[in-house]
């Protein structure tokens, strides 16, 4: 039966892909430092289940509810990009994701605060019940390559071209007519919409979701997976999301005691985080975002 | 080097999964799973449920067993989808029988894949929506009824008619001040709540705010962090009112900040528990260490009565009467068809020069 | 008259840059913006293409008043620019470089889905234009090359490119020779000459007064943030107030 | 009345622990420029080996608490040597190093949680009722965090000016390459800035471990407050840091009169994100010209 432990692992690789395929069109190739990421996944988990729990709307229409609502608040969080670059937007959308922790903590009569949301139904999608381990792990393989290939559409696209010369120069993309808040803008809603799906996917898949969740600690370990695997790459994004989550898992047969294994297993993956940084920035199959590029090139 | 990390990694997993798959197969060997949390914000909680739960393993009477028991623990960092992947590991892979969970969080993501999967699952968990509706799913938990009960009676033998709330922002402590909240309205008593979150340990702003208000008597429904620095701001602030609070006290072990106060907790655990837990620990049970030992019990004893058929087990929990536990006398009280926890009842008790005393 | 400046006045702090400062860009000609360091010339040039506000004064191009509108919207009213400190697109090749400048409307996002085909048929025409831009400027071999990767030399010729590649009537270049060895100027030289050829007004800010007054129709001299004179090179050459800026007042 | 002095009292004990982090954070980005995450480390740090040396060992304060400062500040100068300078050298290293920086916090946090064990530990000092001064209620323990914070700051305020060290580092601060190119050794002054920071959180982190108490997660919630109040005082700027950590323990705690107790921690991050919008230069800062090609 080792399958069904595998498949969870894929199941939650998958929901680990949509986020940081999502985070990388923002960090990648826009070249918006987003550490709010987090609040479009709680907006989603939450927005669904609250919908499927309270008035019993069917997955899918939940689903992209908040997934719109996401987009929306992705869309005026781009405002503050207009004054804010770099490490100061790192923390201005670090702070706006605490914020939305602390609301769904302490907005008790909504979100029953630290007691969570238990009891969300299995989703449903056209009468298909997706309700088994496997059926899940197919959901999310399908959620995963759809938003993927999407995603590469259009970084590829002259869309994308111009996100990457944003990234590259704004200053320079504006005095050759792109408007760049706009195109900020819509990229931010589509990675807010796509993180937002994730959230309810996940959601309906464990069926409990409490405040927890959307902790600092899981904004580090998304973004970790998009550097370890590469920004300005999605499929290093994937890498990424792949391996860091099946890497702590082998921890868990090693015979240490219980109460070590819980501050090595955190240590291991911070080191790791580090290594990587330290010693291939431009992560695993990323493009060398980070170091000089010398190619032979006349310099 | 690219794909290098990534088929590193999984073959460790293969290798590590067959390592431990291959003896579950060995006859009439039954595996009982411990999911908590070892790291992150309540990893004191997973060390006390640990100490409780291995004791009674390793008193265990081996030759008047009918099966052996193999007890396995896992990490869950207080992030529910470590918890779903711990109850994998658990089940898919080591084949548990049965699994012990220490919180209401853990248990709201394993009771619904335990009831699936049809193993038992012992949860010490506050929150009653852990049991609601489920077949395998039992709870080990001093309802919050009875302590509220107890803890409002002495309210009103005292005569006192408002108590100020201080609670962590925690499950645990979430259901027990939402009951408490309600049955003291029913009895006229105003109850003031007042939330903080765990990173914050500076209770004085909301002291200043309590300095010229009359009330009767501070509840703390504090975690173990909170409760230490939140007594001790009390006292520096020159408050008479008494300090009382439901099982808290319990949770941490040097009390004397506390001397003189009086609070509710499930029965005190019996001398025989607390001598063993004592000489194997060298420190008094704390917590949920009591719980996890009677969880590892009362699955032995299913296990061994009813045998490993999930529904046979589960009929000798719920026809449990008058057993003796660490937390005292226990009942099944299945007011739920199938749901249902163990209940113990609740003592007034105090503290008196260091010592936890029982009063009534 | 294309491009006129009415006393246009900028400060920075306690330092005035510009101070009433109006000068007209003749339709079709090639002017020279010139004036010793600190003469307020670039801040002119930001303020003509909106990356700067003027607290006072006004800038119009064919009628249109330029300093409400935003630096986006400038550049649609097709006025392109090179900056002093190259601000190419390092991590885009020299193709794509060229390829995001273009005339036509901003890409959309989700025209890539909606209408796969046309967007298809229009980046292979922006990619043509490309190379044919490239080879213009003798980068042709470095197409798919990333743009930070060339030379000093090579990068300035790719941003002029680009600047072309804008098809805009109104190019402001902003040093195009500064620290280029002597065959690229040449280049350069013939190349604004042929684009004077095709129409387009050009307004460059240069040091090097043999390439000026060699190249340039009409000159403006800029001092303090002032024009002091406006003229053909043979009159600038002789003009007594233009010789004091530069060579100090004892001459 | 009472209740606003006690109000401002808190503001003041917590003003300072942020304070003491801002300045420490301000210290090092002034010259390291980049937000360093692992500097709530070091103030983990501090507290836990103040622990170890007086609580486990037994050493009497006035030996262990220099002790502890100074294992905090060679634990900061060695992250920086061993992981951060190398990534100074990289193009775009603001992602890089705050992640690392990130990492190198998570790492030292499992490790003490692994060494310490998850309970909560306390210096156990016997409770003392608070003097009333002003109608305030202060313990005289949370009067010397009172007072030290700013006798530490006029110190460093003394050494930054009057110290011909302090000068080359305020130098360095406003321009690297400038400094450089005058003789100073930039080396030797990130080595010093760093010192200086570690060492103010290690202060900070002792003070709240024995006014309050210590556990292994202690150091997040410090330095996200640290990094709000050097963001609200003026990034960079020092003096302007200290000022912006007082203005956030005072925010707070005036706060919590009208909020409720739970939502303190969104009070601190509302204030920071109204000042990244509207003068992100930070409250005493000058406004930093956009580099805008001139």
């Amino acid at each position: 039966m080792i399958e069904t432990y595998l498949l969870h692992l894929f199941i939650i690789a998958c929901l680990y892909v949509i986020l940081t395929t999502s985070l990388n069109l923002a960090i990648g190739y826009t070249g918006l430092l987003n550490l709010g990421h987090i609040a479009f996944y709680a907006i989603g988990a939450y927005t669904s289940s609250l919908l499927a729990l309270n008035f019993g709307v069917p997955f899918w229409i939940g689903a992209l509810a908040g997934a719109t609502l996401a987009a929306i608040v992705g869309y005026l969080l781009s405002y503050p990009t207009i004054k804010l670059k770099g490490d100061y937007l790192a923390l201005g959308t670090l702070g706006f994701s605490i914020i939305v922790e602390s609301v769904l903590k302490n907005w008790v009569s909504l979100t029953r605060g630290p007691l969570g949301l238990p009891g969300i139904p299995k989703p449903s999608i056209f009468g298909f019940a997706i309700d088994t381990i496997p059926k899940y792990a197919l959901f999310g393989l399908i959620l995963a390559v759809l938003v993927y290939i999407v995603l590469e559409i259009v970084v590829r696209s002259p869309f994308g071209r111009v996100l990457q010369a944003i990234r590259d120069d704004e200053m320079a993309a504006k005095t050759l007519g792109k408007d760049t808040f706009n195109a900020k803008a819509k990229a931010l809603a589509l990675s807010a919409f796509i993180a937002a799906i994730g959230g309810s996917y996940y959601a309906h898949y464990v069926t409990f979701i409490d405040p927890t969740f959307f902790s600092i600690l899981e904004t580090i370990l998304i973004f970790s997976m998009v550097i370890v695997g590469g920004t300005a790459s999605m499929l290093g994004s994937v890498a990424g999301a792949v391996l860091l989550t099946l890497l702590p898992e082998p921890l868990r047969f090693l015979p240490f005691p219980s109460s070590i294994i819980g501050g090595m297993r955190q240590a291991l993956y911070a080191l790791l985080l580090v290594l990587v940084i330290r010693w291939r920035p431009q992560g695993l199959i990323g493009e060398n975002t980070f170091k000089k590029f010398k190619n032979g090139v006349k310099r | 080097m690219k794909h290098a990390a990534t088929i590193l990694v999984l073959a460790i997993l293969l290798v590590g999964c067959t390592a431990t798959g291959n003896n579950v197969n060995e006859q009439d060997v039954i595996t009982i799973g411990v999911i908590s949390s070892f790291s992150g914000e309540m990893a004191v909680q997973g060390e006390h449920l640990e100490q409780g739960v291995t004791l009674a393993y390793e008193q265990l009477d081996r030759t008047a067993l009918t099966h052996s028991y193999r007890l396995l623990f896992e990490d869950d960092a207080y992030k529910s989808d470590k918890t779903a992947a711990a109850y994998r590991k658990l089940h898919d892979i080591d084949g548990a029988s049965a699994i012990i969970g220490s919180d209401s969080r853990s248990g709201n993501i394993v009771a619904p894949i335990a009831e699936t999967d049809a193993i038992l699952f012992c949860s010490v968990a506050s929150d009653p929506a852990v049991v609601k509706g489920r077949k395998y799913v039992f709870k080990h938990w001093t309802t919050p009824e009875a302590e509220v009960a107890s803890y409002l009676a002495v309210v009103e033998q005292q005569g006192w008619d408002r108590v100020i709330v201080l609670e962590s922002v925690h499950p645990g402590v979430e259901a027990i001040s939402d009951m408490i909240e309600k049955a003291a309205r029913e009895r006229g008593i105003l109850l003031e709540r007042h939330r903080f979150q765990s990173g914050d340990t500076d209770f004085r702003g909301t002291l200043a705010k309590l300095k010229n208000q009359d009330f009767d008597a501070f509840a703390l429904f504090l975690m173990p962090n909170h409760l230490q620095t939140a007594g001790k701001q009390i006292l520096e602030f020159g408050f008479e009112q008494p300090r009382t609070t439901i099982e808290m006290y319990d949770f941490i072990d040097d009390v004397s900040l506390f001397e003189g106060e009086w609070y509710i907790a499930p029965a005190d655990p019996t001398g025989r528990f607390v001598a063993s837990f004592t000489e194997r620990y060298g420190e008094a049970p704390e917590s949920v260490a009591p719980n996890g030992y009677d969880c590892l019990n009362l699955l032995v004893k299913a296990f061994e009565e009813g045998g490993t058929d999930p529904d046979d087990a589960m009929t000798v929990i719920r026809q449990l009467k008058d057993y003796q536990g660490a937390v005292g006398t226990l009942h099944y009280s299945g007011s739920l068809i199938e749901g249902g926890s163990i209940e113990s009842p609740a003592l007034k008790k105090m503290i008196v020069n260091g010592k936890r005393v029982l009063v009534e | 008259m294309s491009l006129t400046v009415k006393n246009l006045k900028r400060s920075f702090g306690g330092v005035e840059a510009v101070k009433n400062c109006s000068f007209k860009v003749k339709q079709g000609k090639i002017t020279a913006l010139i004036g010793p360091n600190g003469a307020g010339k670039t801040t002119v040039f930001n303020i003509i293409t909106g990356i700067i506000r003027p607290d006072a004064g006004n800038i119009t191009f064919k009628g249109e008043p330029l300093i409400v509108l935003q630096t986006h919207e400038i550049a649609r009213l097709s006025i392109a620019r090179t900056f002093q400190l190259l601000k190419l697109f390092p991590k885009l090749t020299c193709l794509e470089n060229l390829m995001i400048a273009h005339p036509g409307k901003d890409e959309k996002m989700f025209d890539c889905f909606l209408k796969p085909k046309k967007i298809r048929a229009e980046d292979e025409a922006k990619r043509a234009r490309a190379l044919e831009l490239l080879k213009v400027v003798d980068l042709e071999r470095y197409k798919d090359e990333k743009a930070g990767n060339l030379s000093y030399g090579q990068q300035k010729l790719l941003d002029i490119a680009r600047c072309l590649a804008t098809e805009a009537n109104l190019l402001l270049f902003d040093e195009p020779v500064a620290g280029v060895n002597p065959i690229v100027r040449e280049r350069i030289k013939k190349l604004l000459k042929e684009l004077k050829q095709q129409g387009k007004t050009i307004l460059i800010i240069e040091h090097d007064m043999r390439f000026v007054m060699d190249l340039c129709d009409e000159i403006i001299v800029l001092d303090h943030g002032v024009e002091i004179a406006t003229g053909t090179p043979a009159k600038i050459k002789k003009n007594k107030k233009v010789i004091e800026a530069y060579l100090g007042v004892d001459a | 009345m009472a209740v606003l002095s006690q109000l401002i009292a808190n503001g003041l004990i917590a003003g300072s622990i942020y304070a003491l982090m801002a300045a420490g954070f301000s210290m090092m980005f002034s010259i390291q420029r980049f937000m360093n995450i692992a500097h709530g480390a070091t103030y983990v740090v501090g507290a836990f080996s103040a622990y170890l040396f007086a609580k486990i060992i037994g050493w009497p304060f006035w030996i262990a608490f220099p002790i502890a400062i100074a294992v905090a500040t060679l634990l900061g100068i060695l992250i920086n040597h061993i992981v951060f300078e190398p990534l100074q050298k990289e193009k775009d290293k603001n992602l890089a190093l705050l992640l690392a920086s990130f990492g190198m916090f998570l790492l030292i946090e499992s490790i003490i949680l692994m060494i310490f064990g998850a309970d909560v530990k306390s210096f156990g000092l016997p409770v003392e009722r608070g003097m009333d001064i002003l109608g305030a209620i202060i313990t005289p323990l949370q009067l010397i965090i009172i007072i030290t914070a700013p006798v530490v700051f006029i110190g460093i305020w003394l050494f930054l000016k009057k110290t011909l060290v302090g000068k080359a580092l305020r130098a360095t601060s406003d321009n690297t390459v400038i400094a450089a190119t005058m003789g100073i050794n930039i080396r030797a002054m990130t080595f010093i800035s760093t010192g200086l920071g570690s060492a103010l959180a290690g202060l900070a982190g002792i003070l709240v471990a024995l006014e309050q108490n210590l556990e292994h997660s202690m150091g997040m919630s410090a330095i996200l407050k640290g990094l709000t109040a050097a963001i609200v005082g003026g990034i960079g700027n020092v003096p302007a840091a200290i000022l912006g950590g007082y203005l956030i323990g005072l925010a707070e705690n005036l706060g919590i009169w009208y909020l409720p107790s739970g939502y303190k921690d969104a009070i601190s991050f509302v204030i920071l994100i109204i000042f990244l919008l509207f003068r992100p230069q930070g409250f005493f800062g000058m406004k930093k010209r956009e580099e805008v090609a001139e």
